[in-house]
């Protein structure tokens, strides 16, 4: 009862609600969503890998020629291998509406440029 | 030419009958949802058909297409029966409510107490499928709809009395003609309308009063063991409830539809959904009452109201 | 005649399963029993093959809703263990996020209730009210519900200029709409029906049950952990602790009502005296050996955390005592005599986390061999354990 | 509170009152004098409530820890009991608010609270298996799932 006058002005207002796939709320700009790397930059260093808490990175090869296996999956979307990295390789990207329909999708495997030609 | 059989076919099954009730009770089950929702602050349906107008018959063929069960334990008989009677007891008393022209198309003196009849069969029917379903949150909530009816029983009979006793007879339709050259019943019985809502919602078991299927706590109440078809048709039986219930009230006390008859079933719709509309805002406005709560209620307050309110159109004598 | 109901571990009322065995006579409730376990994921087991800093993140999934609790005590127990002292300013931004967390889980408690007691506008009110802060700290901590921005050694995100307006518009209206919610809850007759007067505690037995938080506050008893023991910045901030003495369920919506208000003070209070200065410190791998105990006033209560360390990078011994699995048997003992109908809210009266009240168990890494205990084979056995014996 | 105080209180000796910290005391008792050491403890004037019971493997014994909370300190009441006799005095009669804690460490640990009313399994499923506690450092995870019968 004493939400009479409440209800009522929300008669006129506009619903609060969004319809999803039409309205989207556009991320907030500090947002950490999935992370990505710019391999050019990375030196095999494997810090990320042992910081990671969900086991979500994997280092392949050493040194300026390694590669890096990154599981969606696991990420916990909690920024550290972007703070730990000291080339800064990792950056975090802005999409976190994520959707996969099989688990080897959820893994992306960044390629060198010049080892692409040999694998 | 048109023949008479040809013209009362049409009204029974095509205008005022079934075509036109089914799809009244299914907008106003839409109305209702859209209505409460917008209080809430949120859309209600909107994608099946324009603004979501079609949802509710979308709900109805999804579960008719649902898989019907029937637990080992129920009896049968009355558990598959149950449905089916509800629907029928909800739309019979639909065709003695005056909507083309100031007489419904069954008329008779004494349908008034047809009507009440069949509203209270109505709850004994919930009373009797709950406890067919021989769940034990069913049984639960077959006791409180049994408990239930027993509140909200007199003090809803004596407020549909009022309007009678003002207007003299006891069919629905002279009521209205009297309302159309007389004043409107809800302004000499205001009293007997608020006690009618309030009744009407327990009989409809919405919110403030919906504790025979309170999901919080008894899991859907009697309603627990009924899937698919019957499910369909104890809340297409629900819709139809609700459009009686507010169809009574513009009839009864808002005065009812006049004039020749397309303007008469504007008229009518008008103080249809204006009821709609108030049961729609209580059903948002208020948290649900225990069983206790409405027995002590109806007993302190609503059935002395409604004595009151009988007491003084005798004295008054119109 | 009596009944037996099981509240059973799959029921609209519950958020998350947790099993209690009614005895009903004419919709009284004459005895409870209640049983956990169906949501133990034997956290402190799956943490022996993890470092502490990766123990933070497991210390968030503990609970979605007091997250930030559970990582700020966690946080504080191997601080005490390295014997680190924490730089001033993250000490602000911790109590700043403490706070808001707590504003989140009362607004997110009221809409609960709500549902339960069957007023679905009130429960969307709350929880689009709730929107508000979230917004809040997503910009902050540029995540909405575990927000990662605790570590040991301080806070990994700071609170920048720009933020500190929005927060205080966003503030101003949060309070208009607790003083509006205290003026529904004392005045809208359907609420206080339901609440005043069900789910009796008794200070006595709130008390001998060892009750904590808002529970053990509505009946009387003041015993608020940041006053008992002023962590993070609570020492040098001001703040009433709110207690009624109606022991009912309605005390305890006036109770988490009011500490909103307060929770609002204390960060507009944080936010003026907030010093310069840096926001987190260099922190060893390694932990020394010892023990350590820390408490915190999670929304909900009383969070304990006991870690043993041996000296390597792997926690020994870590015990979390959330909350809920304290105010169990208040909860029991406030269901006896109380009808059917009510069950519901009396429950979602001390808001339960199940998740929380889940922590059990004992880490060790003597083994050293790389155990990938995974806790899901415990908890996967139990569920379909579950499935075989009431066959749903 | 000082350590002075604790100690004049609980009348036992000096030894037994370590200090961690300003607002840290651990108490080490025996099986005999604990529920007489409680029971002063609860006497005290600023004391709150009992936080919780926890239990740790120590080699060959079982370390239970009760933790009790007061207005401006921490008392842990410790107590040692070796593998093979794992019994000890229960203190729901005296707060039973510890119930809960008392059943939790039965399940996980397997010691015996004589005089808690009711043992029952909190946490583990009914029919789990006797004599496997999967809380003891030697129960890992392989060990535990042989012992459930593998397939699962």
């Amino acid at each position: 009862m004493a939400m009479e006058n409440d209800m009522f002005k929300n008669l006129k207002e506009k619903p609060m609600t969004l319809r999803f796939p039409y309205e989207r709320v556009e991320p907030v700009e500090g947002i950490r969503a999935k992370v990505s790397w710019d391999i050019e930059k990375c030196i095999g260093c494997s810090l990320c890998v042992r910081i990671c808490p969900g086991n979500a990175i994997e280092l392949i090869g050493r040194g300026r020629r390694a590669e890096i296996r990154y599981n969606v999956g696991r990420c916990l979307f909690c920024g550290e291998c972007v703070d730990v990295c000291p080339t800064k390789a990792i950056y975090a990207t802005e999409d976190f509406e994520l959707v996969f329909n099989s688990r080897r999708e959820m893994i992306t495997h960044f390629k060198r440029k010049k080892n692409r030609k040999k694998s | 030419m048109v023949s008479e059989e040809i013209w009362i076919l049409i009204e029974i099954f095509l205008f005022p009958g079934f075509l036109f009730l089914f799809s009244l009770a299914f907008f106003t089950e839409w109305f209702d949802r859209k209505i409460v929702a917008r209080f809430q602050n949120r859309y209600g349906p909107l994608h099946v058909g324009p603004k979501g107008i079609l949802q509710p018959i979308a709900d109805f063929f999804k579960l008719l297409s649902k898989e019907d069960i029937t637990p080992r334990a129920a009896d049968k008989v009355p558990f598959r029966l149950m449905p089916i009677l509800l629907l029928t007891l909800a739309i019979a008393p639909l065709f003695c409510i005056p909507i083309m022209g100031s007489n419904g198309l069954i008329s008779f003196e004494g349908d008034l107490v047809l009507i009440m009849f069949i509203m209270s069969l109505m709850a004994l029917l919930v009373f009797i499928g709950g406890w067919a379903s021989t769940n034990r949150f069913g049984t639960i909530g077959s006791i409180r709809a049994g408990l239930q009816m027993f509140a909200y029983e007199i003090p809803m009979n004596l407020s549909m009395i009022g309007p009678a006793i003002s207007a003299g007879s006891l069919s629905v339709s002279k009521i209205v003609e009297w309302q159309i050259n007389g004043v409107w019943n809800v302004l000499i019985q205001p009293v007997g309308f608020a006690v009618l809502t309030i009744c009407l919602m327990a009989h409809l078991q919405r919110i403030p009063f919906d504790i025979p299927e309170a999901e919080s706590e008894i899991v859907g109440g009697w309603l627990v063991e009924f899937s698919g078809k019957k499910l369909a048709l104890i809340r297409l039986a629900n819709d139809f409830e609700f459009v009686l219930a507010s169809s009574l009230m513009a009839s009864l006390f808002l005065g009812g539809p006049y004039g020749p008859w397309y303007i008469s079933l504007i008229t009518y719709l008008a103080k249809f959904l204006l009821c709609a509309f108030i049961l729609s805002n209580l059903r948002a406005a208020f948290a649900r009452y225990r069983i206790d709560h409405l027995l002590t209620g109806a007993w302190k307050y609503l059935t002395p109201l409604a004595l009151l309110q009988v007491c003084l159109i005798k004295a008054w004598g119109i | 005649m009596t009944f037996e109901i099981p509240f059973g571990p799959q029921h609209p009322a519950l958020e998350e399963p947790i099993n209690f065995m009614f005895k009903i006579e004419e919709e009284r409730v004459i005895d409870v029993k209640t049983r956990l376990g169906y949501v133990h994921r034997g956290i402190e087991k799956i943490a022996e093959s993890r470092n502490y800093q990766q123990l933070v993140y497991l210390s968030e999934r503990i609970c979605g809703i007091c997250s930030f609790a559970h990582t700020l005590c966690y946080s504080q127990t191997v601080e005490e263990l390295l014997g680190l002292e924490v730089p001033e300013r993250a000490k602000f931004i911790r109590t700043i996020l403490a706070e808001m967390e707590r504003i989140q889980n009362h607004y997110l408690w009221l809409g609960l209730t709500a549902k339960e007691m069957g007023f679905e506008t009130l429960f969307m009110y709350a929880w689009r009210d709730r929107e508000t802060i979230i917004e809040m700290l997503d910009m902050i901590s540029g995540k909405r519900v575990n927000y990662g921005v605790n570590t040991i050694g301080g806070v990994r995100r700071d609170i920048a200029e720009s933020t500190i307006e929005r927060i205080e518009k966003s503030l101003e209206y949060l309070e208009k709409r607790a003083e509006h919610y205290t003026r529904v809850c004392t005045k809208d007759p359907s609420i206080l029906k339901r609440t005043v007067g069900v789910g009796i505690l008794r200070p006595r037995e709130a008390r001998a049950l060892c009750a904590v938080g808002p529970t053990a506050r509505a009946s009387g008893i003041a015993r608020d952990v940041r006053a008992d023991e002023p962590y993070a910045a609570y020492g040098e901030i001001p703040f009433k602790v709110v207690t009624y003495r109606g022991c009912d369920v309605a005390s305890r919506m006036y109770v988490r009502i009011d500490e909103i208000k307060e929770s609002i003070r204390i960060i507009r209070y944080a936010l003026k005296k907030m010093p310069e200065g840096p926001i987190r410190v260099k922190v060893p791998t390694r932990v020394p050996e010892g023990e350590a105990v820390s408490r915190v006033e999670a929304p909900r209560g009383e969070n304990l955390h006991f870690l043993k360390s041996n000296g390597s990078d792997k926690p020994e011994r870590w015990k979390i005592r959330a909350p809920t699995l304290a105010n169990l048997l208040s909860l029991c003992r406030m269901l006896i005599g109380v009808n059917l109908a009510d069950v519901p809210v009396v429950i979602a009266g001390i808001d339960p986390c199940i998740a929380c009240a889940e922590r059990v168990a004992l880490i060790d890494a003597k083994t050293k061999r790389r155990e990938i205990w995974d806790g899901k084979d415990l908890w996967r056995y139990a569920n379909e354990w579950y499935r075989r014996k009431y066959g749903f | 509170m000082r350590r002075s105080e604790l100690r004049r209180q609980l009348r036992i000796r000096a030894r037994d009152i370590i200090v961690k910290r300003e607002r840290r005391f651990a108490v080490n008792v025996d099986e005999k004098s604990l529920k007489r050491v409680i029971r002063r403890l609860m006497r005290m004037d600023n004391y709150t409530h009992l936080s919780t019971i926890t239990a740790l493997e120590v080699g060959s014994e079982i370390e239970v820890i009760y933790h009790f909370a007061f207005t401006d300190a921490m008392v842990s009441v410790k107590i040692r009991i070796s593998k093979d006799d794992l019994l000890l005095p229960s203190i729901v009669d005296l707060i039973p608010g510890a119930a809960l804690y008392e059943r939790e460490i039965h399940d996980l640990f397997g010691v015996e609270f004589e005089g808690n009313p009711d043992l029952s399994p909190l946490l583990l499923p009914d029919d789990w298996p006797e004599g496997v506690y999967p809380l003891r450092k030697w129960w890992s995870a392989e060990r535990i799932n042989a012992k459930l019968g593998g397939k699962r």
